[in-house]
């Protein structure tokens, strides 16, 4: 399946762009998620680390399923404030 | 208008009356400079005789670091959906009668607003712990990421905290 | 102008400069509205990150008993002496920025503010701090009176609190 | 000595003036006012047990000295806020 990850701050800088187009297999999780992005794009590794995911606007642990409707995003240290 | 967009947001995703929403709790994300008096008489109440305003503003210097300006990004939709939640949760956690946040997206100037909290409740104690535990976790778990601007051109993104942990750490 | 009056007393005894104590600490007695804009902005400066604001307001209820509106009488000399202290002594204890009180007296109306107290601060933590210890200590130390007027048309003078100690323990 | 005692509040309503001339002894002490203040105003003893006394806009102890000089005022419990 193809799924669009929304990636923001220091990670949309590295990308150059809002998002990254990543292809997983049916059934991916967050794991694989980001096993798939750091090999699309190897400078994200260390943010890649220690950032939070989010699916459909909500904190996602590591083994949480992802579906091709979800809205999925690299959450990098949040800064607000 | 930004603030607008996000209140209409907010209503949809709680399948609640518009109206209410806006009576209820003002929470936006604008790009314009922070109307913290109209955030402040968003939580007047007869039933309250505390009011407590926290704004956080662009400081000139930290330690020997001079910076020039602040610029914020974020994620609306999540940043959206998390302030309302801090909102629940403070109501959930102290009697307070209202409350509302407004944080500011792209560049801040030395002395501006970037975010601002408001609390009312019928007593002083509560109105100060809400507002303090809202900017807490606003700056814990709210997807909004700041960029530091310095005197000698330099920039970077403040990602300093720790990985935040799913559901947000009800803490 | 009951504020101005208030500041040109406070300059004598402290035997500053005007202009100094007008820039420094911004503390009045008014008979009109507080503005609390005013105040907010008068805390604010670059070396700070975080302000706090505090608005006291008429309730209307508290438990069953329903107020129309509470009266407020002070001892004016000594009430801008008491709180030209409380800011001092807010200033030795945290490192704040600045700070500054205004109280209304006469008549006011529920919902409206009689007291409101601002403090910025480099980080957040002092700034809400100080602000609860002066409002604290105000309500401890400083010599005003308010009078609660009830629905039935009572009205009474609120003499709660314990006897004050010399040197209005300065805790 | 004669002196002028700032009265406020309930104290204010009792008495139904902002102030009691009070005739002391010269070296009389903040008590020795009290003294003088409930023969004079019998009404007020109940406040002046639960009031404060300030010399000079300080808050004074019984046993602080009044002079004729002096701005003397009787605080009952304060409520401002």
């Amino acid at each position: 399946m193809k799924v669009r990850l929304k990636v923001f701050a220091a990670a949309k800088e590295i990308v150059g762009l809002g998002y990254v187009d990543l292809e997983l297999t049916d059934g991916a999780r967050v794991c694989d998620l980001k096993t798939a992005l750091v090999q699309c794009v190897p400078e994200l590794r260390a943010l890649v680390g220690r950032s939070a995911f989010a699916i459909d606007q909500r904190y996602a642990s590591d083994s949480d399923a992802i579906s091709e409707a979800c809205e999925v995003a690299m959450i990098p240290p949040v800064s607000g404030g | 208008m930004t603030g607008t967009y996000g209140l209409v947001e907010r209503a949809i995703r709680h399948c609640q009356i518009l109206e209410t929403v806006l009576v209820e709790t003002m929470i936006s994300i604008v790009t314009e400079k922070l109307d913290t008096q109209k955030l402040l008489e968003s939580v007047s109440s007869p039933k309250s005789g505390a009011s407590v305003l926290f704004v956080g503003t662009t400081r000139q210097f930290t330690g020997q670091r001079e910076t020039t300006f602040l610029s914020y990004e974020c994620y609306r939709e999540m940043a959206i959906v998390k302030l309302q939640e801090l909102c629940d949760r403070a109501q959930e956690k102290w009697p307070i009668e209202k409350c509302g946040i407004v944080h500011r997206i792209g560049e801040v100037a030395i002395e501006e607003a970037s975010v601002a909290v408001a609390v009312s409740s019928p007593h002083r104690e509560e109105a100060f712990q809400a507002a303090e535990w809202l900017m807490e976790r606003l700056k814990q778990e709210v997807p909004i990421w700041k960029k530091e601007h310095g005197v000698d051109g330099g920039q970077h993104w403040v990602h300093e905290g720790s990985v935040i942990e799913p559901q947000g750490g009800s803490a």
